[in-house]
């Protein structure tokens, strides 16, 4: 099919499946089937654009336009298309992992669940493939409502205290800073379209300009800056697949994507590292290192496997806002990477997290004594996923990590040099000790006396699709790294 | 003879014909069937007449052929026309449903009456919009006043007769103290036609009557349109009426009264004269705030639905004046255009409880427990109304939002852009209370929702794509509001 | 704005100073009594009031009234006076209403004082369903 | 009061100059002061006393109540229509030039019909006002 | 006609305070003819001396004719009253003074009335002539507004009472 129906088709797909699962909803197989085939259409549509993408196309349509300069488009750039990849290409794996996961817990409401899910990912498309900041802001609003019901789905007073400061802040944050921000740019550009640049060239001030873009970064609540990353720890009461869809496909990947767009497409590198307004971002890339350092020690800290999980990703998250405000070309390889990189390794993690909990029902580090030997699987997908974050070939990690180390050199910024090899060591810190545990210490009294073995299978199966796809990322970079690079030259939608 | 000539005549007189028509035949069934019919047709006239006005400006129809300023005079210019459109539309769409609500609601023998009331309201609302002379709008400005209060009273909450009551006693003050003004201001030019007065103004501006008649006229509107400190008739009045007069009276009746203000500000007295010589702008400024944020925080707190949009009802008329302080292009065009997308929302709510009231017999939250499960599309279209409260993009309430933030910041007032936002929060507040409500419990036993006919559902379904449409392509309401303002600040003299 | 034929000064404001008097008293009563009937009637001196305030401008002293004959060649000004027949209807309507309310007010609480009623209220209103 | 003789007779005996004056009233109205409104009320208040008098009953024969509250509606549609008169007859809406070859005849017949409608719309209310009001009266002593 | 408004003012005998506002009506049209306003006296004496009073004593006849004291106290009423008397006098004060021929009223549309009224309608009675044709509209607007009061008061008074309280207590 022609690429601009195609852009469409990667919304409209899901839609329909959701549409399918609730008419399914009845017989538990046919709503899974349906699931499944949904998610490897995506996949198969999104595909279909990518040859296009790398050739230099740029296929897009235009929708509504409310007034002038402001209309709801897609138009698919090298950013997008690597989310979008990212995002259907979990969404497979992780619908797979969910079926075993929310079947294993006997979960309730599963084709509310289903249906959210496809929304979601849905949403993620029209984020990804947004042609201006209005039509982004519109799909993130809307991936912040359909993901509501997924948090708070216990249904437990918990759960709806959790679901609170979820909307609580993003919709604060996106309402109270991303709007007037928004609506500011429109009033100065007089349109918010994506574009090689920026369109905000010489028309602020230095202090204008960083305040612009503090508005912007925190309004994007959802990439989890300090001090607003206190949703995402609250989010933990999700069920695993939800944590796994925040955290890997989804939410946090729309946050740092959007970021790193904006200041790509909106603000412009060029114009931003622009001799007269030097360091406009200079302050983000402080704020971000101080996210990296204080969130890493936060996980260090804490027992909960799930809460260190989350604590890790907001470190992560801060490294793509890092690099990006980094403003040099290479840094800016190694944000769209890590953005990849994250991914899967973020996603093997919470898989096997969840597993953990649904064979053994442990949620602590400290319960997890000489597990490896009960579920090798798990825990040698853990350790990949652990090693390839902490930055160790040959993992997908390292190679973002190596970007945007050889970023900050190039542009002679010590400081981001640091805060890398800090967190490199806190990574290790509070990675490592779990694979001790799992492998070397011997199974605590407790759990010997609750045997259990591995988990369902077609959770394994979903984790060491993951792992292999983290080890894969290593090696066979080319695709991503092109896309990276299309960005990071310029050469934009 | 040609109609076209006389449709301003007609537009008024058919609504007014019919009624006491209604009263002839006595029959329920055929009362109804005048009443759509006139309501249609009234419609149709405004629609036609909208056009005339786009195309060949300002018609002015001398009824008897006198001469104006010797007779009185009907005046349609395109705010006129607007707003003509909006309170036919709204009518000819609620009075369909009302058919089905009012049985639910009132007693049967007194089902023709009302709809004489209704029609007579209808009547009195299209008569101030289109008449160009200053005693005739007091004159139909007490003819929908009265309908008002009977309607209000035939609630069959004995609650809704002190409701009344209040409201008789409020709005009567306010009249009189509307009729003072325009004593004074005849004193003063010795005219009644409103263009002439514009004209003849001139020659007394500032003068001490003209300042206290300024004043007077202030104070008596805004007690119609319930602007903050004087809205307390307006929550019992909404919340115990028959629902379908809720909805109609939301959706128009205070938003007449907002007609009323600027067609006396910019008609006559002159935007110079009413912001320069007085600290209007501050005033207006001050009260809009107030309300948007106190109104709209007593909102959260209720526990009858229609109250809870009463109240916020209140909140948005503090959008409209809000805009309306700006004294700018930009601010005027984003009151008109709240006119027009709260009308149509207010109106979709208020219909929307119509349907919950007749289904499962009241609209307290501790009723409404999992009504996403009882009645799926009905809550879905209360959420939806209510994201267009809130402002949300893709919905009518967002345009209005924008303009206002844009207004703001044409003023450099970015205080004034963050309350704004701000204000939308606490709309998402009372909002959210339902949603949680409705899809977060567990549905009462001893409730089971009764079906609800078509005849009321349709209506409803027609408003509601009208909120989303607004909210998508704004040539319908944006375009006319932004031609409005530029002729009030014109000078429609 | 004094025309040279005006009584000078506050003399010639008297009939003014006669109406905002009862204004400000009709408006007292209507606020102050807590008597529905009471409010009703303090409400109709507040609109009376209002007629003076047009018709008095209108009277020119040896006009008569606006009935053409040849006899008199000055008229009072016959403006006012139609628009104060319609605002008497329509004073005369908004009471009658108020009234009826009053009467079914009376018959659903069995009071007219306001204060009772709101205090019925605070009950029933509370447990709102 | 219903049953004293003086008041029975002489409000037969005054009845009829009251309705009399009422129309006096009413058409005098272009000469002297007085016009359709004022003549309205004397006739609603003739019934009104006729009713205090020979009660509620007796002045519902002389004015059946469905009457009354279609003369409410009548008199509005005498004026309205007198309205679309002028516009059927090519004029503007209450356009009394056209209601007769001499435009200033046109304009007293106007007048005229318009204040008859004036005139039945208000006695109609009045009238029913009064019978609501009674009405009610003897609900509560019942 | 001040006494009779502090006098009804102070009242708290329902009756009073009605036959008051009856008196208070009289004196109003008599002064009303003084101000050769000899239609609206006529309708002022027939409407608010007559017809309201009887209204009045109507609903009075269905209601208890004693006023409780009323509870709130008088301070804030006065304050709204007499503010709006002051914005009022503020303004009364560059008024045209009584009896003024130069005021834009007597200058503006009102002489084209007086002149053309007999020409054009041949009718004497400008007040007549004005309320029928030339601000026609407004008359039709009120016998409106009269006929809406009626269908209102039909409608809340109409239907039995009894089954009407039981709905409210519900």
């Amino acid at each position: 099919m022609a690429p601009e129906q195609a852009v469409l088709a990667a919304l409209a797909v899901p839609l329909v499946g959701a549409a399918l699962i609730a008419l399914a909803g009845r017989a538990p197989n046919l709503r899974e089937t349906v699931t499944m085939a949904t998610a490897l259409a995506l996949l198969g549509t999104v595909l279909t654009l990518l040859p296009g993408v790398l050739a230099g196309g740029r296929p897009g349509v235009a929708l509504f336009e409310l007034m002038p300069g402001l209309e709801i488009a897609l138009r698919v750039e090298p950013l997008g298309m690597l989310f979008a990849l990212v995002a259907s290409g979990l969404w497979i794996v992780n619908s797979l992992y969910s079926i075993g996961y929310m079947r294993g817990n006997k979960e309730e409401k599963q084709t509310r669940f289903f249906i959210c899910f496809a929304l979601a990912l849905s949403a993620t498309m029209g984020i990804a493939f947004s042609a201006n900041l209005f039509t982004l802001f519109l799909f993130y609003e809307v991936l912040t409502l359909v993901t509501y019901p997924l948090v708070t789905h216990h249904g437990t007073e918990k759960a709806r205290q959790g679901g609170r400061v979820y909307l609580g802040l993003l919709l604060g944050t996106s309402t109270v800073f991303l709007l007037p921000a928004l609506i500011f740019i429109w009033f100065l550009a007089g349109t918010t379209d994506f574009t090689p640049g920026g369109i905000l060239a010489g028309r602020l001030g230095h202090h204008e300009l960083a305040a612009l873009l503090a508005l912007t970064v925190y309004g994007i609540g959802k990439a989890a800056l300090m001090p607003f990353h206190r949703w995402l720890p609250a989010a933990m009461v999700a069920p695993t697949p939800v944590s796994a869809l925040l955290h890997a496909v989804a939410v946090v990947k729309a946050g740092v994507f959007s970021v790193v767009k904006v200041i790509v497409y909106i603000f412009g590198v060029d114009n931003l590292a622009s001799a007269g307004l030097s360091g406009a971002a200079d302050w983000l890339v402080t704020v971000a290192g101080f996210t990296i350092i204080a969130a890493s020690v936060v996980a260090l800290n804490a027992d909960n496997l799930k809460r260190r999980l989350a604590y890790s990703t907001v470190s992560q998250l801060a490294y793509v806002v890092m690099a990006a405000a980094l403003l040099a070309p290479l840094s800016l390889v190694g944000a769209v990477l890590h953005i990849a990189a994250h991914a899967f390794s973020k996603i093997t993690l919470f898989f096997a997290a969840g597993a953990i909990y649904t064979a053994a029902h442990k949620t602590e580090v400290s319960q997890l004594d000489g597990i490896g030997r009960r579920m090798p699987w798990t825990m040698v997908a853990f350790t990949i996923g652990a090693l390839s974050l902490i930055g160790i070939p040959p993992f997908a990690g390292v190679i973002s990590k190596w970007y945007i180390l050889a970023g900050a050199l190039s542009a002679q910024n010590l400081l981001a040099a640091a805060v890398i090899l800090t967190s490199t060591l806190l990574n290790a810190a509070y990675f490592l000790p779990i694979v001790h545990r799992a492998f070397f210490r011997p199974l605590s009294a407790a759990a010997e006396s609750h045997p259990h073995g591995e988990a369902p299978r077609s959770m394994v199966v979903a984790m060491l699709v993951t792992a292999t796809a983290t080890t894969a990322m290593f090696f066979f970079p080319d695709t991503f790294l092109q896309l990276a690079q299309a960005v990071a030259s310029g050469r934009g939608p | 003879m040609s109609v076209a000539t006389h449709l301003p005549a007609l537009q008024v007189v058919l609504p007014l014909l019919a009624a006491p028509l209604t009263v002839l035949l006595r029959r329920p069934g055929l009362a109804f069937l005048v009443a759509v019919a006139a309501s249609w047709c009234a419609l149709a006239i405004a629609l036609a007449l909208a056009f005339q006005v786009h195309g060949s400006g300002v018609i002015s129809y001398p009824i008897g052929n006198w001469p104006p300023p010797i007779g009185i005079e009907y005046r349609v210019d395109a705010l006129s026309s607007a707003m003509l459109v909006l309170v036919a539309g709204i009518a000819s769409v609620v009075l369909p449903f009302a058919r089905g609500s009012i049985e639910r609601e009132i007693p049967a023998p007194q089902h023709y009456l009302f709809y004489t009331m209704f029609l007579l309201c209808m009547t009195g609302l299209l008569g101030i919009s289109i008449t160009g002379d200053a005693f005739n709008i007091f004159v139909f400005l007490e003819i929908s006043s009265l309908s008002t209060y009977v309607l209000i009273a035939l609630g069959r909450d004995r609650r809704a007769l002190v409701a009344a009551y209040q409201y008789l006693i409020m709005g009567t003050i306010g009249a009189t103290f509307i009729v003072i003004a325009i004593g004074l201001l005849y004193l003063m030019t010795g005219t009644l036609n409103l263009a002439d007065m514009g004209r003849r103004i001139a020659a007394v501006n500032g003068t001490r009557p003209v300042l206290a008649a300024l004043a007077f006229l202030t104070v008596g509107v805004s007690l119609k349109l319930a602007l903050f400190p004087l809205h307390q008739w307006l929550p019992n009045a909404y919340a115990y009426a028959p629902t379908a007069v809720s909805a109609f009276i939301a959706a128009t009746a205070t938003k007449v009264a907002v007609y009323v203000l600027l067609r006396f500000y910019f008609g006559v007295f002159g935007e110079a004269q009413v912001f320069g010589r007085l600290p209007m702008e501050q005033m207006m400024l001050a009260l809009a705030l107030a309300g948007m944020f106190v109104a709209s925080t007593i909102a959260v707190f209720q526990t009858d639905l229609k109250r809870l949009f009463a109240y916020s009802s209140v909140g948005q008329i503090g959008y409209i004046v809000l805009g309306l302080s700006f004294d700018s292009a930009t601010g005027l065009t984003a009151s008109i255009v709240h006119l027009f997308n709260h009308g149509v929302t207010k109106g979709a709510i208020f219909m929307l409880l119509g349907i919950v009231v007749a289904s499962i017999g009241g609209a307290t939250l501790t009723r409404v427990h999992g009504l996403g499960r009882l009645m799926p599309w009905t809550s879905a279209g209360i959420v939806l109304a209510g994201l267009s409260l809130i402002g949300v993009p893709g919905t009518a309430g967002f345009v209005t939002k924008w303009y206002l933030v844009l207004a703001a910041l044409e003023q450099g007032q970015w205080w004034l852009v963050f309350l704004i936002v701000a204000s939308s929060l606490v709309s998402l507040m009372y909002v959210w209370r339902f949603v949680e409500v409705a899809y977060f419990r567990e549905p009462r036993k001893d409730i089971v929702p009764a079906a609800v006919p078509r005849s009321m559902a349709v209506p409803t379904a027609v408003l509601l794509v009208a909120v989303v449409l607004f909210g998508l392509d704004t040539t319908f309401t944006v375009d006319p509001a932004i031609r409005a303002a530029e002729m009030l600040l014109g000078g429609a003299r | 704005m004094n025309g040279p034929a005006g009584l000078p000064g506050v003399l010639g404001h008297f009939s003014y100073f006669v109406t905002i008097f009862l204004l400000v008293a009709g408006l007292f009563i209507v606020i102050a009594r807590g008597n529905l009937i009471k409010k009703l009637v303090g409400l109709g001196i507040f609109q009376t009031s209002v007629y003076l305030l047009y018709i008095a401008p209108g009277k020119l002293i040896g006009g008569t009234a606006p009935i053409l004959s040849d006899a008199f060649k000055v008229y009072s000004n016959p403006i006012p006076h139609v628009l104060i027949l319609t605002a008497i209807v329509v004073g005369v309507a908004t009471l009658a209403l108020g009234l009826a309310l009053v009467v079914r007010i009376r018959e659903a609480y069995g009071t007219i004082e306001e204060d009772d009623i709101l205090l019925q209220e605070t009950g029933p209103a509370s447990a709102a369903d | 009061m219903k049953n004293d003789l003086v008041l029975r007779v002489v409000a037969k005996l005054l009845m009829p100059y009251i309705l009399l004056f009422a129309l006096y009233v009413q058409f005098h109205g272009e000469l002297g002061p007085g016009g359709g409104f004022q003549a309205g009320v004397i006739i609603a208040a003739t019934m009104v006393f006729y009713g205090l008098i020979y009660g509620l009953p007796a002045v519902q024969k002389v004015m059946p109540e469905p009457l009354v509250e279609s003369m409410m509606a009548v008199g509005v549609l005498i004026y309205g229509g007198v309205g679309v008169a002028g516009l059927l007859l090519g004029g503007n809406y209450l356009d009394y030039f056209v209601l007769s070859r001499d435009s200033v005849h046109g304009q007293e017949r106007g007048i005229f019909w318009v204040e008859v409608g004036v005139a039945i719309t208000v006695s109609g209310v009045m009238m029913k006002i009064f019978y609501m009001f009674a009405a009610r009266r003897k609900g509560d002593l019942s | 006609m001040a006494v009779v408004v502090v006098v009804l003012g102070r009242s708290r005998n329902l009756f009073s305070v009605v036959v008051l506002g009856g008196v208070y009506s009289f004196l109003m049209a008599t002064v009303l003819v003084a101000m050769d306003a000899v239609d609206v006296a006529m309708t002022e004496a027939s409407v608010g001396a007559g017809l309201s009073t009887v209204l009045f004593l109507g609903a009075l006849y269905l209601c208890d004719s004693e006023e409780a004291k009323p509870i709130r106290n008088p301070a804030l009423p006065a304050a709204v009253s007499l503010a709006v008397g002051a914005v009022l006098i503020y303004g009364a004060m560059g008024l045209p003074v009584f009896d003024d021929v130069q005021a834009p009223i007597h200058q503006h549309v009102a002489p084209y009335y007086l002149q053309n009224v007999l020409k054009e309608t041949n009718v004497p009675n400008v007040v007549t002539a004005v309320l029928a044709s030339y601000r026609g509209y407004d008359t039709l607007g009120e016998t409106t507004v009269v006929f809406t009061a009626g269908a209102g008061v039909v409608a809340l008074l109409r239907q039995r009472r009894r089954t009407k309280d039981k709905e409210g207590k519900s």
